[in-house]
């Protein structure tokens, strides 16, 4: 019995190690994004070891502005939510407090109809604190849904999508194709997703429309002709959308595809980018996205698909300037194209090095124990 | 009859039996996801199995494990649905009675057929297939059975055709079917295991894996047909089947591969435990650690 | 949803069952684990996660909408919670496109009949009835992401858990010139130099103990079950979905026949049932319906506190 | 009232009429332990034949007793064409069912039937989705299906007027067109729709209106000769001890109705020939 024991005290070591290291790279991310931005912002003389006196103060005026945007952005959330409990036409609370008794804020620079320029602030941070070339975090987990193939939960930032991978097998046969494979493609978002309630989950125009388009992309993508005469299932449900909820499906489909270990030229990864007075801002949230910027949405591979949406999103394999999928949104200006498609395909490569991570990570832990 | 709702485990099980020693296993071996590169200089290999080339350099187009076989570089699938190989024993589903065949679900990328030709008639020898059998073959096998059958050829198009000609293969009466990601089925000659607590396993190559109870044989008409008398299987042998199909699931739960050896190993350590506590969390973590020390510790006697 | 087992698997799970043992070692009365998580959506008034045995896998969201309403129209107030059940096509490939809509209506349909009296059921509902044709409306979204079986008493336990953790703003509404009413957000007054915008909204929060919850009893030859995997529903005669409440009036030490209330039952599936064994159903039901209160009862108090980036599902 | 006034025998005319009153008290007597059996119809049905009783107007529940039914008319083969057609009225809830099948529809290849319904009159789409899972499941009970493999038995359901107590009166009217439409099924379904008031008592076949304040009902279809349930629709809030004492009286009140259907069964078979 005692083997039992100290196995027992192996596995609560291992969760005691596990906890702190978890609330340490927590704390060391923010801790590092805070110094890395006072350190540029303030370092200026290098000729002596320690702080200057206005060194020292522009540091502590930095963190206090770090801390006032954060508390900015609590605040603008905090009015934002009740108004998204209540239909346009609604009077919704906030309204009427406004409508009720009008007063001043003094020097807030939340103006009502949020202006393009309110977007990025005159010290190149966004509304949630990121530079414009910075992406939200990403948490992905893997292999969780037992009766797919396989299966992928990702989080971009607050965008939450699951994606399932059925196949490839034989299915329907109105469906069946001789030579290569039919890829079935369904993009839904739960009814609680956005901030409005839906009353239907799919089948509206917009979500047939980005099924059709993750179809088209994942067809350039899948070694189709090694299955002919099969169908793969590709199922996406975005349970809270707040913003780029295309790359994520994408991001979240081609890991979805690398666990079911489906043959794929590789892993595609899309980015979201947007323009603000010529300076393109990447990985937009559904705020910014609501604004009227145009956005271009881009997921590399092969071939180049141009449809002119507001949102440029655009998904890249590996990194590498193959494109597989454009999608622009709004109108944008023919010389801002070039730029945000490089700060797009950019992107991509940065959440191509995430993606690569997670893959490999996850192959290591499900590949059997004593297998071969 | 007490209910209890827990929350979420802090770290998945399955996360913790990664990250504990376990697993050292693997760590040697090049893991590769599809379009990385799989080797640095190009010219000297040959390319094989799950590769591609892409300008000028050697791909892998698959997620798995690079195997070098002296100039040929492959990629071995880790997790993969169900592709046939000739020899393999699985256990299918019969999903549609056609002219002269049966099409049978062994979870692989397309239906595989039995055609009636090679299928052991309830007549025992192998007389020559005519008009009336056919009309009789949903007598003999409808939609929904399971069978046993070898793979005997692979088509091109990847349908699996098998066959049943042994007494050993042919329909399943009663047990419990338990599904298996196939990658997690090790490769070994013996797939049909009588364990001594009285009942049988059939480890399918396809991931299907059947346990049942080894009653005496059904008794065989003279006439040859098998008599279909549904006995009522004891209620010893039943517990004992259901701790080896609950000992089944923990094994796929934490990915440890399946073969007889884990199964009595497992089947063993789960006796102090009751069936029920077997699919609870910590208990089952709990014995997923010790089988993995016992079969590594066996692994080192071997080498 | 059609799982395919053979005549004789069939066979040996119903002479299994009839002897109290299933095939995954569970009594006829007993659930398979439980997991619950609650606030996991930060874009939602309420949410819940409830996962069954590591394959039933239901989130549960909850949005408020003010709604007006014509009182003099509607003599009896209706209860404010609209239910709607959605199979995602994650579960299986069957529920893709309108596969899983008809199985989702009926049980949208099932959870309206058990929550139909609600507003004298759960004590504080009736203060959601805001004054002069005013209400707050609660839309109760469920999404069922995987699919093993037992999917009602999984969104009960998701429902329950989403309205314990909904969180409704206090509102007083106050007849405005031309017809037209303005609402203000209550705010708690806290003196300082704190400007009023910056104070939280005063919250406040339904209590939850005597929810009503939606039980599944099968019949397999001649056995009541609870929680069935998705082979033993194909051997199931036929379905009970019973909705059980708990009476708050009745002193906690009566006996169990006056302490709950039934509030729907809807034969389900096809099959014939006795009257003896309706009976008993309805009275297994409730005996599962005292353990699962209990159950929740104790996770809903001891739920730790998560900080706020901590994802789910993980 | 009499028709016969006119047969040239007078004397054995005397002992005819004598007969008649005599059948007339014994109905009488007979009918108030039966249900009231009434027609008003308001739509022109063909050859619908009516039932014709004495105490039809006493309406409203007070003089109703509590176990009498709204006046009810039930008529199984409504139309010739269809493969299988019955009506069923309660007071002023009518429910019209129509079968059309079983017929092959080339989609569906099971062993066994599908049994389809589609609601027609009714607008909340909620009460839709209720009716149709309650009689998909009650009709997949009674027919046998799996003698029909491959085949669709599609039932339209028309609901002309709905004053409460729908399901019931669709279980009988959609039993009524099965029998019509000899597709093989396990036999008649009676159906009753029972409240339970506040105080306790019941309220037999209420409609909406006096059904306000019932604090509960129960929609309760059983197979007599097999003595087993086919649809058990509680709804409400009811004591879990009083629920077995309403469905015993639910149970009663359907056994009730079951001459009245036969009546109905037997007279389309006559007409038939």
């Amino acid at each position: 019995m005692n083997s039992i024991q100290n196995i027992q005290q192996v596995l609560n070591l291992q969760i005691r190690l596990f906890i702190p290291r978890f609330q340490l790279r927590e704390f060391l991310t923010v801790y590092n994004t805070l110094s890395e931005r006072c350190f540029n912002a303030c370092a200026r003389d290098y000729t002596t070891s320690t702080l200057t006196k206005d060194e020292g103060s522009c540091v502590s005026q930095c963190i206090d502005k770090q801390m006032l945007v954060n508390r900015r952005f609590m605040l603008v959330f905090a009015e934002q939510a009740p108004k998204a409990l209540f239909k346009q036409g609604e009077q919704s609370p906030t309204e009427a407090i406004k409508s009720a008794k009008p007063e001043q804020t003094p020097a807030s620079q939340t103006t009502e109809t949020p202006t393009t320029m309110s977007i990025i602030s005159e010290h190149g941070f966004r509304i949630d604190g990121r530079r414009p070339a910075q992406i939200r975090n990403i948490n992905t987990r893997l292999g969780l849904n037992r009766n797919a193939e396989g299966s992928c939960y990702l989080e971009h930032g607050n965008t939450k999508v699951l994606c399932a991978v059925y196949g490839p097998y034989e299915g329907k046969a109105s469906k069946r194709l001789e030579d290569r494979c039919a890829i079935v493609c369904q993009y839904s978002t739960t009814t609680f997703s956005g901030l409005e309630r839906k009353n239907r989950p799919r089948g509206d125009r917009k979500s047939t429309e980005i099924s059709r388009l993750l179809e088209k992309a994942f067809e350039s993508v899948i070694l189709t002709e090694s299955f002919p005469r099969s169908q793969i299932d590709i199922f996406c449900e975005v349970i809270q959308g707040d913003g780029s909820n295309l790359a994520a499906c994408v991001n979240a489909t081609s890991l979805a595809l690398a666990d079911a270990g489906i043959p794929m030229k590789g892993i595609a990864s899309a980015a979201t980018c947007g323009i603000v007075d010529a300076k393109p801002i990447v990985d937009l949230t559904s705020r910014e996205e609501t604004d009227l910027l145009p956005r271009v949405t881009v997921s590399g591979f092969s071939s180049i698909i141009l449809l002119l949406h507001s949102k440029f999103q655009l998904a890249t394999i590996c990194g590498r300037d193959e494109v597989i999928l454009v999608e622009l949104q709004n109108r944008l200006h023919i010389d801002h194209l070039s730029v945000v498609m490089d700060a797009a395909k950019a992107t991509c490569a940065d959440v191509y090095e995430c993606l690569a991570v997670v893959a490999q990570q996850h192959l290591k832990a499900c590949a059997p124990i004593l297998g071969h | 009859m007490s209910i209890e709702i827990s929350g979420p485990p802090l770290v998945s099980p399955w996360m913790m039996l990664t990250m504990s020693d376990a697993r050292n296993d693997i760590d040697k071996d090049k893991i590769v996801i599809p379009g990385q590169a799989v080797c640095d200089a190009p010219q000297q290999f040959m390319r094989g199995h799950g590769t591609y080339i892409r300008d000028g350099e050697i791909v892998s187009s698959l997620s798995g494990v690079v195997q070098q076989l002296n100039r040929l570089l492959m990629v071995k699938t880790i997790k993969q649905r169900y592709a046939g190989e000739v020899g393999d024993v699985v256990v299918a589903r019969v999903v549609e009675v056609q002219a002269k065949r049966w099409k049978c679900d062994v979870s692989s990328r397309l239906h595989a057929n039995l055609p009636l030709g090679s299928v052991l008639l309830p007549g025992g020898d192998f007389r020559r297939k005519d008009v009336e059998d056919e009309e009789k073959m949903s007598e003999f096998l409808k939609n929904g059975e399971l069978i046993c059958a070898e793979v005997q050829q692979v088509q091109h198009d990847g349908t699996l055709m098998l066959h049943t000609r042994n007494n050993k293969y042919g329909k399943l009466q009663q047990g419990i079917l338990i599904k298996v990601p196939p990658h997690l089925i090790k490769k070994s000659k013996k797939h049909f295991h009588t364990l001594p607590y009285g009942m049988a396993v059939i480890i399918g190559c396809n991931g299907n894996v059947w346990v049942t109870p080894a009653l005496p044989e059904t008794t065989v008409e003279e006439d040859g047909s098998h008599v279909h008398e549904f006995q009522i299987v004891p209620q010893d042998i039943r517990l004992v089947m259901i701790r080896v199909a609950a000992c089944v699931r923990l094994l796929r739960d934490y990915s440890i591969s399946i073969f007889l050896n884990s199964l009595t190993t497992c089947y063993e350590m789960s006796q102090p435990y009751d069936i029920k506590e077997l699919s609870e969390q910590e208990t089952s973590s709990r014995l997923a650690y010790l089988i993995t020390a016992r079969l590594l510790q066996e692994l080192q006697q071997q080498k | 949803m059609e799982v395919h087992i053979s005549d004789d698997e069939k066979l040996f799970l119903i002479h299994g069952v009839e002897q109290d043992i299933r095939n995954d070692g569970r009594a006829c009365a007993d659930f398979r684990p439980m997991i619950l998580e609650r606030g996991v959506l930060s874009g939602t008034n309420g949410s819940c996660r409830v996962q069954l045995g590591q394959t039933t896998d239901v989130l549960a969201g909850i949005k408020l909408e003010l709604e007006a309403y014509d009182p003099i129209a509607e003599k009896q107030p209706k209860q404010p919670m609209s239910f709607h059940v959605d199979f995602s096509a994650n579960a299986s490939s069957q529920f893709a496109g309108k596969g899983g809509d008809q199985y989702g209506e009926e049980l949208s349909a099932a959870f309206q009949v058990a929550y139909s009296r609600s507003l004298d059921i759960i004590p504080n509902l009736s203060k959601t009835q805001l004054a002069a044709g005013y209400r707050w409306k609660i839309h109760v979204d469920i999404s069922v992401l995987q699919w093993a079986g037992s999917v009602p008493d999984a969104c009960s336990l998701a429902i329950i858990g989403a309205l314990s953790d909904l969180e409704i703003p206090e509102v007083d509404v106050t007849p405005d010139d031309g017809g037209k009413v303005s609402i203000v957000l209550k705010r708690p007054r806290i003196g300082g130099d704190v400007r009023d915008e910056e104070v939280p909204v005063a919250m406040w929060k339904l209590i939850v103990t005597s929810c009503p919850m939606l039980l599944t009893v099968s019949k397999i030859g001649t056995a009541n079950l609870v929680d069935c995997s998705p082979e033993e529903e194909c051997c199931i005669r036929s379905q009970l979905l019973i909705g059980v409440a708990k009476n708050l009036e009745s002193t906690p030490e009566s006996d169990d026949a006056n302490e709950y209330d039934i509030t729907c039952v809807k034969q389900h599936g096809g099959g014939l049932l006795e009257m003896e064994s309706i009976d008993d159903m309805t009275k297994l039901a409730t005996r599962t319906a005292k353990g699962l209160y209990e159950a929740i009862g104790n996770r809903l108090n001891t739920e730790e506190k998560r900080k706020p980036g901590h994802s789910f599902l993980l | 009232m009499n028709i016969f006034a006119n047969i040239p025998f007078m004397k054995y005319l005397s002992f005819l009429l004598l007969l008649f009153t005599f059948f007339v008290i014994l109905f009488i007597i007979f009918v108030s332990r039966m249900p009231t059996i009434r027609s008003n119809l308001s739509i022109p049905l063909t050859h619908l034949n009516r039932i014709d009783d004495v105490r039809m107007e006493t309406d409203d529940v007070e003089k109703r007793s509590a176990t009498a039914f709204r006046p009810l008319c039930v008529k199984c083969g409504v139309f010739g064409a269809q493969d299988g057609s019955g009506y069923a009225e309660f007071g002023n809830t009518r429910v019209l069912a129509q079968i059309t099948g079983p017929e092959g529809d080339g989609k569906w290849e099971e062993a066994y039937a599908k049994v389809t319904i589609t609601l027609k009159g009714v607008e909340n789409e909620t009460k839709v989705a209720e009716l149709r899972a309650d009689m998909t499941s009650s009709l997949s009970a009674v027919i046998f299906v799996n003698k029909y493999p491959g085949k669709v038995i599609d039932i339209e359901v028309t609901v002309l007027s709905d004053d409460g107590g729908v399901l019931s009166t669709a279980i009988t009217a959609v039993t009524l067109a099965l029998a019509h439409s000899g597709i093989e099924h396990m036999g008649l379904t009676a159906s009753a729709h029972v409240t339970l008031r506040q105080n306790g008592d019941y309220i037999t076949d209420p409609s909406t209106s006096e059904a306000e304040d019932a604090i509960g009902g129960v929609t309760f279809a059983f197979v007599p000769n097999l003595g087993q349930t086919t649809c058990v629709n509680l709804y409400g809030r009811i004591p879990l001890k009083a629920t077995s004492p309403l469905l015993e009286f639910a149970r009663q009140r359907a056994i009730a109705l079951v001459p009245a259907i036969h009546k109905a069964v037997v007279n389309s078979v006559k007409e038939r020939k």
